[in-house]
């Protein structure tokens, strides 16, 4: 099976990554004295966007890569698009924050760029070994990520037990993966589907004994990436511990590469038992909207607050997962054409579109706390935001506009996000579950008014130093309020490509 | 001719020794060295799957879970190092800074 | 012709019984020609007043050894001291089981190979059982909880670490042109006079510093010099648990030897005559002996001559010279052999 | 002859077990450590008796010889001492391990009756070094080089967090354990 | 007979399941621990038993020695070994590959070359950093 260049073009985006990420561990393993982070930014930066623009060139020639291990359809070249947006965002925003913190440079852009290597096989991977490998690869960059100020016990902390549960739901996972193979003879997704669809129709569920408990494993190794709500549990205290961008990164693109493999894994793997695993999403959903939300209620620091409420919204992602599962989209054939490939489905169209405003929205969220955190992280309670509108407008603007976003309210990218997937759940008359999502949606605009609130009515308690003006940060929160506006008031083009 | 299910029980056995390990355990060392035990009981059920399917993606399989079990295992060692620089102890329950 | 069962087992155990037997007493007698010869170079006598040209030197000092207290210094944690030795000596006498000392033979009617076992992945088994070995001298080192020999473990220990990379290294140029990790195989890819120490020079020059290394010898035994850290991880151990330290690095030289004369030297092969029992068994034998005593002697001259390196300089020219020109090694033979 | 594999399986697989347990069992890390690399030796024997050749003696040389070898001078670095059980044990095992004995229940059940008929041939293994290398170099080429990305972030990871010592001192600079938590081995 | 010898040189008879080449290494290992097990028993038994305090504290070179020997030791100890365990694995990926090589060709060359040439922008990395020389201090950032 010698390879030929399309295959290599079809992982161009992940060659470009390990190239400039090698060459930035060389400048900063090389130069000697501080120009050594303008260079290290500056190539992560380009990097960023030459991977983009491989990214978005991977259009023209969808298939699979070297024999079916990587598969180039409409879901992976778009979330090949997100994630390398997002890594590309975080280099600008981590510009300043690494000169105020004073940490060594280089590790961080490289350590960046290989946990998109990582999500890039994660999301475009149609074989398990290599959805592991990349799911490896990225979250030991995150470990790392998080534990990036070295001398402060709670980032330490935190990457400690984002390491522990992280490998430990590794092992889950890998058991998942394990009886899988065993009951299906193989490790492609596709080539498990056919199989398992056989056995279906074959025996039953008396013969498949194992894949009930092979997807619950794989549920519980993934509910833990994806901070779903019985494994919840690490995530408040990673998010808080981590410095302010790396939560940022680690809530927005491993979430989202993590959902891509729950996609691929249920949907394509385990198509012809969605009746089983239903209700594992079901009760994710349900438990992780108000687990996420209830918790948020209490919260002082503005990073446990955002920490939780990211858990209810993968409550809300997983709500279109269940309505995926209520009727599954019929069979294409793969020979079909494989831009749509086999995901085209009602919820999956909700799941992009809500992945993407959550990104942004969540980015320049957690953009705005570290630009207010400042140096050493020390300001992130909610009373250092107190009074923020009169001392930093333009913060605090951008501050609002993400929580509104975040909450849903017309005329930002939340909402019309949250009103595709109660559309979708409607549709799939899946009642139950639109009735807690909105009812969480009230909960949720109780602590997310009372920052604004916080930030225009309170008179400012205690003094914030000086915030120096960085122009990479403000072009990096500006995409990201940008993307935000843009897909709340005319998402048209956006939908009408995601309905393709 | 053993048959397969006693490997698989035995590797059920290990996994769960890995899991209440990682639950009981008081310092940061042994409940990581207990994860290496869980992952060690799923290379075990793969050989065997591989064997019995007669097919190579098994071997393959376990092969790369080694590799990445030991670059987990280097990074995880170089945590836990920067955490008892920075905290000067190994016991998992002093790590509760942020839980108030 | 193909054996029942039983004979199968009770050949391999005549062959463990035959090789442990045989092991004991040449690491006895290389430690008596070590002390002879280096005694020779520095113009002294060395031992030879026990029994005829002090042949009789390695008995006595066995039984001196047995004789001896055994003292278990007070604080150290008992069940790891006592097994640091054990599992030193356990393992250095593993290896020797999967080196094929000669050809296949006939006898009795049976054919049987001259090793105890052979095993499709045999340089792969030697590897491992090296890598293991560095548990013997950093539990060693841990248990006996003195601040001397727990600096003396890990320097060791990481010294063997470091080098136990360029050994692996540097065998993967001739398993690259023999195509096998089968010992036998890789011998019979040698066959016909063109052994792999032409193609492979530096490979072996590599392999060669990383054996002295691994086994600890002269240039490289700075965790147990005296002058520096008063013996290093074996200082608390008495009688013969310091006697076993001792026996497995012998044990480990012995098997360093004969791999090096088996991957580099063309194993067996040497010009044979006379009729089939001398030709098949007792010349093959000899020639194996010969080149496997070549490299005993050179590490004893190389302890006679070359002075100590200091522990940084060791540790770079492990990483910095070793592991990069192994690597580039492996590149040239690839390529070498993908062009031919 | 046919008995011959069960025996080995037999004590190898109650090795292993025995392994898990004192790990379990064990008060300091370094029992821990030690009786992890017993179950890795017995797995290493099951997996020739499993026919996976190369797998066995990877396993010897990656994970027993250097991942074991990191664990042992860690623990060794840190002079890790024996911890007193902390409450979150006694409640874990009020809690946790009726749960987990529970799974092993179900995972134990699952495969009997699934692969209650099944039967592992005792033939020549379909493992060779040869036939892995065939798959790794053929099969398995994108997950092989993604390996080298993973090999970068182990290298910068370490470095980053474990070369830097934070005063410019020589190089006993390690973390020192508090005194209390010092007591004898 | 040679053809024969090459395939089964251990000769073992027909049918008989392949971990038949691996028992008398079972055995050779068992003989092994009993040697290192008699070689201590035997002196354990026959040795004199006079122990006294300052004979049983640890040697220091005629000192008596003060505080507890495992305190804290350099990190760099640690750092070998985590850089031996990433090389560890690049040699293990080395040697299957030289096993198949002849059958890859050229194709065999190039993967090989990549994957190195990525390695070893670590190693210089590494080289860079200071991790391989002992006496002086880390450079500073």
């Amino acid at each position: 099976m010698p390879t030929s260049l399309m295959d290599y073009l079809r992982i161009l985006p992940e060659i470009i990554l390990t190239v400039f990420g090698a060459l930035i561990l060389l400048v900063e393993g090389a130069a000697r004295g501080g120009s050594r982070g303008r260079i290290a930014g500056a190539l992560a930066f380009i990097g960023s966007l030459l991977a983009l623009a491989a990214g978005i060139s991977l259009i023209r020639y969808p298939g699979t890569a070297f024999a079916g291990m990587v598969r180039v359809d409409s879901v992976s070249i778009y979330f090949h698009i997100l994630i390398l947006a997002t890594v590309a965002v975080v280099t600008l925003l981590a510009m300043d924050f690494l000169r105020t913190d004073g940490h060594p440079r280089g590790e961080f852009y490289a350590l960046l760029l290989f946990a998109a290597v990582g999500m890039g096989f994660m999301v475009s991977s149609d074989n398990l070994i290599l959805t592991f490998i990349g799911l490896e690869i990225s979250s030991i960059s995150s470990y790392v990520l998080c534990a990036y100020r070295r001398h402060a016990p709670k980032s330490t902390e935190a990457a400690l037990k984002y390491l522990l549960l992280g490998s430990f739901a590794t092992a889950f996972f890998l058991y998942g993966i394990t009886l899988l193979y065993g009951a299906s003879g193989s490790v492609s997704l596709p080539a498990i589907g056919q199989s398992l669809a056989g056995k279906m129709a074959a025996g039953g569920l008396a013969l498949g004994s194992l894949i009930p408990l092979a997807a619950a494993l794989i549920f519980v190794g993934l509910g833990f990436k994806v901070s779903a709500a019985p494994f919840q549990v690490w995530t408040p205290d990673v998010y808080e511990g981590a410095p302010a961008l790396v939560t940022g990164f680690i809530s927005t693109a491993a979430k989202a590469a993590a959902f891509v493999i729950l996609l691929r894994v249920f949907y394509v793997a385990l198509r012809g038992y969605s009746q089983q695993w239903f209700w594992l999403m079901w009760v994710a959903a349900i438990l992780s909207m108000t687990l996420g939300n209830i918790g948020a209620l209490r919260q002082t620091s503005l990073k446990r607050m955002l920490a939780y409420s990211s858990v209810a919204q993968a409550g809300y992602i997983l709500v279109a997962f269940a309505v995926i599962a209520q009727n599954p989209a019929p069979r294409v054939l793969p020979g079909h054409a494989p831009v749509s490939g086999i995901l085209a489905g009602p919820g999956v169209g909700a799941i992009l579109f809500y992945l993407t405003v959550y990104t942004a929205m969540n980015l320049g969220a957690f953009a705005v706390i570290a630009r207010v955190a400042n140096r050493g992280e020390r300001f992130t309670s909610l009373s250092d935001f107190a009074g923020l509108g009169k001392r930093h407008p333009g913060l605090a603007l951008a501050m609002t506009l993400f929580l509104l976003s975040l909450l849903g309210v017309p005329f930002t990218g939340g909402f019309l996000a949250k009103l595709y997937i109660f559309q979708s759940a409607f549709q799939a008359h899946l009642i139950g579950l639109a009735i807690v999502a909105l009812v969480n949606t009230v909960i949720a605009a109780w602590y997310y008014l009372r920052v604004v609130v916080y930030m225009y009515m309170r008179p400012p308690e205690g003094e914030l130093p000086p915030i120096a003006s960085s122009p990479a940060w403000t072009l990096g929160a500006a995409c990201c309020a940008v993307v935000v506006l843009w897909l709340g008031i005319l998402p048209g083009h956006l939908l009408h490509w995601l309905a393709k | 001719m053993i048959p397969l299910s006693y490997y698989l029980i035995l590797s059920g056995i290990l996994f769960t020794l890995g899991v209440a390990g990682f639950i009981v355990k008081s310092d940061l060392i042994s409940v990581f060295i207990s994860i290496e035990l869980m992952l060690n009981a799923v290379n075990l059920s793969l050989i065997a799957f591989s064997h019995y399917l007669r097919d190579m993606t098994g071997n393959l399989f376990v092969f790369f879970v080694m590799v990445v079990a030991a670059a987990e295992a280097a990074v995880g060692l170089a945590i836990i190092i920067a955490v008892v620089r920075n905290r000067q102890t190994l016991s998992l329950d002093e790590m509760d800074l942020m839980k108030h | 012709m193909q054996m029942p069962l039983k004979i199968y087992l009770l050949i391999a155990l005549i062959k463990t019984v035959l090789s442990l037997a045989v092991m004991a007493s040449l690491i006895a007698y290389v430690q008596l020609a070590e002390r002879r010869i280096v005694a020779r170079m520095q113009s002294r006598v060395g031992p030879t007043r026990v029994g005829p040209w002090g042949l009789l030197q390695p008995l006595a000092d066995t039984f001196k050894l047995l004789l001896k207290e055994d003292i278990t210094p007070s604080q150290t944690s008992s069940g790891l001291y006592l097994l640091a030795p054990a599992i030193s000596v356990t393992l250095a006498l593993l290896s020797i089981a999967v080196i094929p000392f000669g050809p296949v033979i006939h006898i009795f009617g049976y054919t049987t190979p001259l090793q105890i076992t052979n095993i499709n992945v045999g340089l792969l088994f030697i590897l491992g059982v090296t890598s293991l070995g560095v548990y013997g001298i950093v539990l060693a080192g841990w248990s006996s909880n003195s601040k001397y020999s727990l600096l003396g473990s890990l320097r060791a220990g990481s010294q063997m670490v470091s080098y136990e990379l360029a050994l692996g290294l540097a065998l993967v140029g001739p398993v690259l042109l023999a195509g096998s990790l089968d010992l036998r195989k890789i011998v019979a890819a040698q066959a016909g006079g063109h052994w792999f120490i032409l193609p492979e020079i530096v490979a072996f020059l590599i392999y060669l510093t990383a054996a002295f290394a691994e086994t600890n010898r002269i240039p490289f035994d700075l965790p147990e010099a005296e002058g520096e850290l008063g013996a290093g991880y074996h200082t608390e151990y008495s009688a013969m648990k310091f006697a076993l330290f001792f026996f497995s690095e012998y044990a480990n030289m012995i098997t360093v030897s004969c791999v090096a004369t088996l991957v580099f030297l063309g194993g067996w092969a040497g010009p044979v005559f006379g009729p089939v029992w001398l030709s098949r068994i007792v010349l093959p034998l000899f020639w194996f002996c010969l080149k496997a005593a070549f490299f005993l002697f050179l590490f004893i001259w190389v302890r006679g001559t070359l002075p100590r390196f200091r522990y940084d300089q060791l540790m770079a020219l492990g990483w910095k010279v070793l592991v990069p020109v192994a690597l580039a090694n492996v590149l040239i033979t690839s390529l070498v052999v993908a062009w031919r | 002859m046919l008995n011959l594999q069960l025996i080995l399986f037999l004590i190898f697989g109650a090795l292993a077990v025995a392994g898990g347990i004192n790990m379990l069992r064990s008060r300091s890390p370094i029992y821990g450590a030690l009786s992890l690399i017993l179950v890795m030796g017995a797995l290493a024997v099951l997996y020739l008796l499993l026919g996976a050749e190369f797998i066995a003696f990877v396993q010897i040389l990656v994970y027993a010889g250097a991942i074991m070898v990191l664990f042992v001078f860690v623990i060794m670095l840190l002079n890790a001492q024996p911890l007193p059980p902390h409450e979150r044990a006694r409640f874990a095992r009020r809690l946790g391990l009726p749960a987990i004995f529970i799974l092993l229940g179900i995972l134990a059940a699952a495969f009997a009756l699934r692969y209650s008929r099944a039967r592992l041939a005792a033939g020549s293994p379909m493992f060779h070094v040869r036939s892995i290398g065939q798959a790794l170099f053929h099969q398995g080429l994108l997950p092989f080089e993604a390996t080298s990305v993973l090999f970068l972030v182990g290298i910068a990871g370490a470095v980053l967090l474990a070369a830097r010592p934070e005063t410019q001192s020589s190089g006993t600079d390690t973390p020192a354990v508090k005194a209390a938590d010092r007591s004898g081995l | 007979m040679n053809l024969l010898a090459a395939v089964n040189p251990n000769s073992l008879p027909a049918g008989a399941p392949y971990i038949l080449h691996y028992v008398p290494l079972l055995i050779q290992f068992i003989f092994a621990m009993a040697f290192a097990g008699l070689a201590i028993g035997a002196s354990w038994l026959l040795g004199r038993h006079r122990n006294t305090r300052r004979k049983l504290s640890p040697y220091e070179c005629g000192i008596t020695p003060e505080g507890d020997a495992r305190h804290r030791f350099a990190v760099k100890f640690y750092l070998v070994a985590i850089v031996f365990i990433l090389f560890d694995i690049e040699a293990v990926f080395l040697l299957p590959w030289a096993v198949v090589y002849r059958g890859l060709g050229w194709f065999g060359f190039a993967e090989m070359a990549i994957y190195l040439a990525i390695v070893m922008t670590g190693f210089l990395y590494i080289w860079k950093k200071g991790v391989f020389d002992w006496n002086t201090p880390e450079r500073a950032e």
